[in-house]
């Protein structure tokens, strides 16, 4: 038996003595080689899924429609100046057949309703994934030649947000998102800037640090940098997980660093009442000067209750002192001249009471295992170095440490880093998203040397923020400029004079929008001199309770003198007009009774207004919208009217539809409302 | 031109037979050339015949290759993003070897620029028509200058830490060692066989080892910052 | 072989078309197969002859004969990948990424270029060592071995200019390292490398002077000195055979021109 | 040739995935107790994102057959492809119950999540539960319908929102009525959202939106309540009104 | 291979079995020839192309108004809309390819190259070129825009009625 070695011999010296032979077999196996070539490129991946395609709908009742629609071959949509070439619908072939609702299998599902056409924007913008491949490995994974895998569904809002930088109404997550960046007050140390050249600000107020030590005591600043979950649940600043002596330390550097107010705003003796306040009388000025509309507490459930334009107040009689707060609340903007607090016009007896009442919530086992030695030099020293090393002063305002510039890495483009560029933790899917998620939720993970303190946020709420931040990718910056939607930019209108000083010292705008600055928990003010009456107005800031009793959330009494109740109502009712509605056009009064009778029964009847407002308090239960039973004293009629024919026009986004009214319908209909008129013993009530 | 010839021709007799080339043979041609009668084939179709089998073969292998091994493509070129490490293609892996050791003007000018001209030089290089063994005249002249040589690349090599280039060096020098005190009549096949390597030689295979050596070395063995790595580790 | 008068084939051969092209015809004489190398442009570079022993795997292992090779494979799917190549950027790119996507084979084409170019860079270095450890470059060939070094770096060239064509991170940097070390050159360094490269950067410049050189200048050079090398191997007598090395060891002798030839005339003194 | 090799690709992991099948796989769990029915504690029928966890875990309970709760029966957790749970099994805890995380598949739609249960013989028991990711065009009907509609059409008061149901004469239909809103074609449900109830000789309490609202509004409110009427509303093609 | 073999005696089997693998060896190298060429030729056909659709989005009917000739120089079309409805004609002269204008003062598309002239439904009225201009295919589309499909064309005198 031959050996295997000897047999290769033989048959080597065969191929060697007849070259013929050998020629022939050679060039045929050359031919079969060359032949593999062009069947490997037929049986291409995106052949075999038109193929299952074209199988699928075979049988349906729409398959003439669907194979008329059908094109064979590599379909592409190429978009030049977006640098898009797709080629997914090769494969994705029914994207845009309405009748394929029902099939579920990729890749053949079709694509929900989305506001742009496929041909537009094509795939990989918001999608991403490679859009020239035709193999699914390409396409959709993360390769050496493209780093960006396909976006997990969960996160696809991000791509809206790479062209919207406006909050969109589909895109909740994508809004939530953006909001807790400014909430939370992440770009303070992560700058982002938006393709349009300008930079998203925060919009959290964290208190300057220069007084603090007027303010509150050590062992509060110690427990609270301990864990400020701790001190309120609602608390936007994070976890720094301080060791115990850092934390000492920090607390020590900021009571030593901290200046003295001037003793003629912070008294320093308390001025504590002798009597003990009545608990029922501060808790009833608590209630009516709507502090709730803006601090929250803790309900007995362990749920929050009150507005977030403030702190939280469950244990704040354990944080301030008592001399403090009552400076604090005479007037804030002496001690932070950019509080949102506004300077309610209390008496002293009622400061006393609101005192006594704020302290009154306390929570005695805080700081119960809080004891600190008096801190050395070496501490504070040490303390300055922490705050300087942790960039405390990128959003506290404290006393001789700079605010340093670019204090973490910059996020403008962090929804296109390669992952050539991030180092993961093991255990953990080598992804962007992943990677970014996993950031926010736990950022020491990555190394305990990291700065990056540890948020209290929800599953929902980190998703939330990477979807926010997988929208700033370098597309957005590459982005035509006719596809650029830039955020809207920040008014900084500032009323002037006397009334502005008012409104400033007010914080009119952390409640209302006037020109496009301001909150939106109350409504616009911008033409509000076009919309109400003067006396109207200057009852209403005498006395707010009219409007709306039944909401929580309403504005404060503020206490005003006369003189400055008649600065501001002379201000609104000159400054805030607008010029597309002539103020004296109708008359506030003097209808025609017929003209009234009419507009009643369009009231009751064609429009059937009362479902949603009342005039007859008795008779009518609709209150979506503000009552209207002494509306006559309240608006004016040219207001009224054009109300009604475009209520959208005069507060975009209104609930009232514009109903389309003729003329005729609109003028009855303000002849009805004018009528309602204050009453004279209800005047004479109040 | 009065003057006799200085050649003669021949020709060979029937052309339809076999065709023969005329050589013109001039007086300051030696005349003790000497060629054995070889056995000689046509070029067609023999010769052509195994050009086009050996073409065909490597054809067979390259399509295999190809159609099996998908060239590399990696991501658009990015001037900002610098990949780790940023290698040359592999052929000049050996020179960016040795620029990781030595000041660009040696590694990228002077080896080079000496390869070359080596190369262009060694068929002009009187030793080589010779083709003698290294060590078998001037023996200790040469060996002296053997000596010098190598100590004097060694220790350059270890001078500047080159302990890639170092190590073949030694090897070759160990070899050449084993030729210097290796007699052309010695009983062992592999001793005689060094013994009658020319310098030439010698300077051809260290040359070729180094830059296999090298080759290898910066192709598989270099990762992030030209820090060793070991490749089948991750 | 041609067996018979029936068969298409010949009945072709013997129309005054197909004579008026290939004039030497098949015959199956001496004359007939030497007329088939002498008359063709191509063919008449090799002599009509060979020794039977220079056919044997061991003599050359073929590795000029494989190097033309893929010089050829290269020639012709270059060419066809040229057709889909704009040297621009970053156009470059998206071709390339077209040729592995949607044009038919392309990634075949563009494989078999690739692979081809590594294995020439591999045959040349090994047909150099080759020649060297057979003693091929020593007179007469030493001219043709210069030659030879002129060809392998101009492969080297032509592998090192294609490199940059696709365009890509690996592309961009290989030449990036690669031209930095031009410019270690002192005194003209620097200049150099701004010649080569069209600028101080790898950039736009660069890719079409790479592409020029790559598709234009350097394969025209390389079939240039190709052609040389060949004629030059029958000039200094084919294909080159070793004398025993008994007879060499006793008595060293000069090398002489060898040639095909089986009878050579000795001049008088 | 491809397709040969796909073959053999597929052939050679499936080889592989059997053999590691048994080492892979998790921790049995063992029933401890058996029931016989499963109820729904808490949340069903919740509103989500495609792909993403939904806001609240989905809980459970195991019954015996006397409405008593059963601790320590095993239960498992399906839904449709791309549907995934955290735990995907469980065992009922002291008071019964099992939770789950759910993230919901990357189509928006209706999934049907089903929880199983085997009784004392055996014989399995199931609880299907209907969860809604909701995708763009019905997240912007959400978003409507919470701004225009739901103060009438939502029964449920909040303290943010208190519901107008109460004041109307004619009560509106809530969207989940699919019993009524279903038997509305998307042409019928356009007119009434656009021109009010009159347009359909409905209640006039019913305002006209069709200026207020663009056509792609409409459409996307549609959508909405399409997907979260009960019973489900019979899918047919749905056309996306372009703007 | 140098020693010298006796070479064995040259049969009629081998001469038929040597003719067998030469045709084999030549019949292949002519396949894959003939194979190459058409693969070339699929390589040579672009399976995508970069060019701008052929369908054009001519926008809303409002903008024509009645009688007019509108020339969309970028996709070489006329938007003519008659009493009779919406037609759209190829601007490209059937002579030489020249693009043709439309001329207001006479009514009538003019060619500048070689002086053909076409009336407004394209049909020729002088001039060397030797057929009308063609309609191409226009419909409405769901948006409510004229769309015109210029790789199709159709009979003349079936307008898009709106």
């Amino acid at each position: 038996m031959k050996s295997m070695k000897a047999r290769l011999i033989s048959f080597s010296r065969a191929l060697v003595r007849d070259p013929i032979r050998t020629f022939g077999m050679v060039s045929f196996l050359l031919l079969v080689a060359l032949a593999i070539a062009p069947a490997k490129d037929h049986f291409s991946e995106w052949r075999h899924y038109q193929q299952q395609y074209l199988r699928l709908i075979h049988d349906r009742g729409d398959a003439v429609t669907l194979q008329r629609h059908f094109q064979g071959g590599i379909r592409q949509i190429w978009l030049p100046d977006l640098g898009v070439v797709d080629r997914c619908q090769s494969c994705h072939t029914g994207l845009d057949e309405a009748s394929l609702v029902d099939v579920s299998t990729q890749p053949f599902r079709r694509h929900p309703p989305i506001p742009h056409r496929l041909d537009e924007f094509g795939c990989v913008v918001c999608h991403r994934g490679q859009g020239a491949a035709t193999t699914v490995a390409e396409a959709h994974h993360s390769t050496l030649a493209r780093e960006e895998p396909l976006l997990p569904a969960r996160y696809i809002e991000a791509s809206c947000g790479q062209c919207h930088h406006v909050a969109l109404p589909g895109t909740p997550k994508l809004n939530e998102g953006r909001e807790l960046l400014a909430r939370y007050g992440c770009v303070r140390c992560h700058s982002i800037k938006l393709p349009d050249s300008s930079t998203m600000t925060a919009t959290d107020q964290p208190p300057p640090l220069t007084h603090i030590g007027d303010k509150t005591s050590r062992e509060w600043i110690y427990a609270w940098l301990k864990d400020p979950a701790s001190y309120a649940a609602s608390a936007t600043m994070p976890n720094f997980q301080l060791s115990d002596a850092d934390a000492r330390d920090i607390s020590a550097f900021l009571i030593a660093n901290s200046e003295p107010l001037p003793a003629d705003i912070v008294p320093v003796a308390a001025t504590k009442s002798s009597s003990a306040p009545d608990p029922a009388a501060g808790s009833s000025l608590y209630g009516e000067s709507f502090c709730a509309s803006c601090h929250a507490v803790q309900n007995a459930a362990g749920n929050l209750v009150g507005g977030d334009l403030g702190p939280e107040l469950t244990r704040v009689g354990s944080k301030v002192k008592p001399e403090w707060l009552q400076a604090w609340l005479r007037d804030p903007r002496t001690y932070d001249s950019h509080t949102l607090m506004p300077r309610y016009r209390w008496t002293e007896p009622q400061l006393t009471l609101m005192n006594a009442y704020v302290q009154s919530k306390t929570d005695p086992d805080l700081m119960a295992n809080v004891h600190l030695d008096p801190a050395t030099s070496e501490q504070i020293a040490h303390g300055k170095a922490l705050v300087t090393e942790y960039g405390c002063a990128v959003c506290h305002e404290i006393r001789g440490i700079q605010k340093p510039e670019n204090f973490a890495p910059e996020l403008s483009r962090i929804g296109s880093k390669p992952l050539a560029q991030l180092v993961f933790i093991s255990g953990m899917q080598q992804t962007l998203p992943d990677y970014i998620a996993a950031k926010i939720h736990r950022p020491r993970a990555f190394g305990t040397a990291l700065r990056m303190p540890q948020y209290t946020f929800s599953a929902e709420q980190v998703d939330a923020l990477t979807t926010a931040l997988l929208s700033y990718t370098d597309r957005s910056f590459t982005l035509p400029t006719r596809l650029q939607i830039p955020s809207p930019s920040i008014a900084t209108y500032q009323p002037a004079g006397h009334a502005g000083k008012l409104m400033t010292e007010l914080n009119c705008f952390a409640c209302h929008r006037i020109n496009g600055r301001g909150g939106d928990m109350a409504p616009d003010l911008t033409w509000e001199g076009t919309a109400v009456q003067r006396q109207w107005l200057d009852d209403f800031l005498k006395n707010p309770n009219t409007l709306r009793p039944a909401l929580i959330r309403r504005m404060p009494k503020f206490n005003l003198s006369d003189s400055d109740r008649a600065v501001l109502t002379d201000y609104f009712m000159t400054v805030y007009q607008t010029a597309d509605i002539d103020r004296d056009s109708m008359p506030l009064s003097g209808y025609s009774t017929a003209l009234v009778e009419q507009g009643r029964q369009l009231f009751y009847s064609k429009y059937s207004c009362q479902s949603c407002h009342m005039v007859n308090a008795a008779q009518d239960k609709g209150y979506i919208g503000p009552p209207l039973t002494q509306v006559g004293s309240r608006l004016t009629a040219p207001w009224i009217f054009h109300w009604l024919k475009n209520p959208q026009a005069l507060r975009p986004g209104t609930i009232e539809p514009n109903q389309n009214m003729s003329d005729e319908d609109a003028g009855a209909l303000t002849a009805f409302l004018m009528a309602q008129k204050t009453s004279p013993t209800r005047e004479a009530k109040r | 031109m009065t003057e006799p010839k200085d050649f003669v021709a021949g020709v060979g007799s029937d052309i339809r037979k076999s065709q023969k080339r005329v050589l013109f043979v001039t007086r300051r041609t030696s005349a003790q050339v000497k060629v054995s009668d070889e056995e000689q084939v046509q070029t067609f179709p023999e010769g052509l015949l195994r050009i086009a089998l050996a073409i065909e073969i490597l054809a067979i292998a390259l399509v295999l290759i190809s159609l099996f091994f998908n060239a590399p493509l990696e991501g658009i070129a990015d001037p900002t993003n610098t990949p780790n490490p940023a290698k040359a293609p592999w052929y000049f892996l050996g020179l960016q070897e040795m620029l990781h050791y030595f000041p660009p003007v040696v590694a990228g000018v002077l080896i080079p620029t000496v390869l070359v001209v080596a190369l262009v030089v060694i068929p002009y290089f009187n030793v080589n028509i010779e083709a003698d063994g290294l060590f078998l005249k001037n023996r200790r002249r040469r060996l002296s200058i053997f000596y010098v040589a190598a100590l004097g690349f060694s220790l350059f090599l270890w001078f500047f830490d080159v302990y890639v280039a170092l190590v073949p060096t030694l090897i070759v020098a160990a070899f050449m060692l084993i030729a210097a005190f290796s007699s052309p009549h010695s009983s062992s096949r592999s001793r005689r066989y060094l013994a009658s390597k020319p310098v030439s030689w010698w300077v051809m295979t260290w040359f070729l080892f180094e830059l296999i050596v090298l080759t290898i070395v910066g192709t598989f063995f270099r990762g992030p910052g030209w820090s060793w790595v070991l490749p089948w580790r991750g | 072989m041609p067996d018979g008068k029936g068969g298409y084939f010949e009945r072709l051969e013997r129309t005054r078309v197909w004579r008026s092209v290939f004039r030497s015809g098949t015959g199956s004489s001496t004359l007939h197969r030497a007329l088939a190398i002498q008359q063709n442009l191509f063919l008449h570079l090799f002599s009509t002859k060979v020794r039977r022993r220079m056919l044997g795997f061991r003599a050359t292992w073929y590795l000029g004969a494989l190097t033309l090779g893929t010089f050829f494979i290269l020639v012709i799917t270059g060419i066809l990948l040229m057709l889909y190549y704009h040297p621009s950027v970053p156009q470059a790119y998206a071709d390339v990424k077209d040729l592995k996507f949607v044009v038919s084979s392309g990634m075949f084409l563009r494989n078999l270029h690739r692979w081809s170019a590594h294995a020439m860079v591999l045959l040349v270095f090994a047909h150099m060592f080759r020649v060297f450890y057979r003693g091929a470059y020593r007179p007469p060939r030493e001219f043709n071995w210069v030659i030879g070094v002129i060809l392998l770096l101009i492969t080297l060239l032509l592998s090192y200019t294609g490199y940059l064509l696709p365009w890509d991170q690996l592309a961009f940097w290989a030449i990036t390292v690669g031209s930095n070390i031009s410019s270690a050159v002192p005194v003209f360094g620097d200049k150099a490398r701004f010649l080569m490269l069209g600028g101080h950067q790898v950039n736009a410049n660069a890719l079409l002077r790479f592409y020029v050189l790559h598709c234009v200048i350097l394969p025209l050079a390389a079939v240039l000195f190709v052609a040389v090398h060949m004629w030059r191997i029958r000039k200094d007598g084919g294909l080159y055979v070793r004398q025993s090395e008994p007879a060499r060891e006793s008595e060293p002798q000069p090398e002489v021109p060898a040639t095909d030839n089986k009878e050579v005339l000795v001049g008088k003194r | 040739m491809s397709r040969i090799l796909w073959l053999s690709g597929a052939l050679a992991l499936t080889l592989a995935a059997g053999c590691t099948r048994h080492t892979a796989s998790a921790p049995a769990l063992h029933a401890t107790a058996t029931g016989s029915a499963i109820v729904e504690s808490s949340g069903g029928k919740q509103l989500g994102t495609p792909g993403a966890m939904l806001p609240q875990p989905l809980v459970v309970q195991v019954n015996d057959a006397q409405g008593n709760a059963v601790t320590g029966a095993l239960v498992e957790f399906r839904g449709a492809e791309g549907v995934t749970f955290d735990p995907a099994a469980s065992l009922s805890d002291s008071s019964g119950q099992v939770s789950t995380n759910v993230t919901l598949g990357a189509p928006p739609g209706r999934y049907e999540v089903t929880a199983a249960s085997n009784d004392k013989a055996g014989k399995g028991f199931v609880l299907k539960v209907t969860e809604l990711a909701a995708g763009y065009q019905q997240q912007l009907g959400f978003e409507l319908q919470d701004q225009y509609c739901a103060r009438c059409h939502d029964p449920e008061s909040s303290p943010q929102r208190v519901s107008n149901y109460d004041n109307l004469a004619v009560k509106p239909h809530a969207f989940t009525e699919g019993e009524t809103l279903n038997n509305f074609s998307d042409a019928d449900l356009i007119a009434i959202i656009s021109h009010g109830g009159p347009a359909l000789n409905r209640s006039a309490l019913m305002p006209p939106y069709g200026v207020t609202l663009s056509r792609s509004e409409v459409q996307a409110l549609i959508s909405y309540i399409r997907l979260v009427s009960d019973p489900p509303w019979r899918i047919t093609g749905v056309v996306y009104a372009k703007q | 291979m140098s020693e010298n073999k006796s070479t064995p005696p040259i049969t009629e089997q081998e001469i038929s079995r040597r003719a067998f693998f030469n045709k084999l060896g030549m019949g292949s190298l002519g396949v894959a020839a003939v194979g190459t060429l058409g693969f070339t030729y699929r390589f040579l056909s672009p399976n995508v192309l970069y060019e701008a659709s052929p369908i054009v989005n001519a926008g809303k009917p409002e903008g024509y108004p009645i009688d007019s000739v509108t020339l969309d120089v970028n996709s070489a079309i006329y938007l003519v809309h008659l009493e009779e409805g919406f037609l759209s004609l190829n601007a490209i002269c059937t002579h030489l390819g020249c693009m043709t204008a439309w001329k207001p003062e006479l009514g009538i598309i003019a060619c500048p190259c070689h002086g053909s002239k076409f009336s407004r439904e394209g049909q020729k009225l002088a001039g060397p070129a030797p057929k009308p201009l063609p309609w191409l295919k226009t419909w409405l589309s769901d948006d409510g825009d004229i769309m015109v499909d210029r790789s199709t064309t159709i009979r003349p005198f079936e307008f898009l009625r709106i």
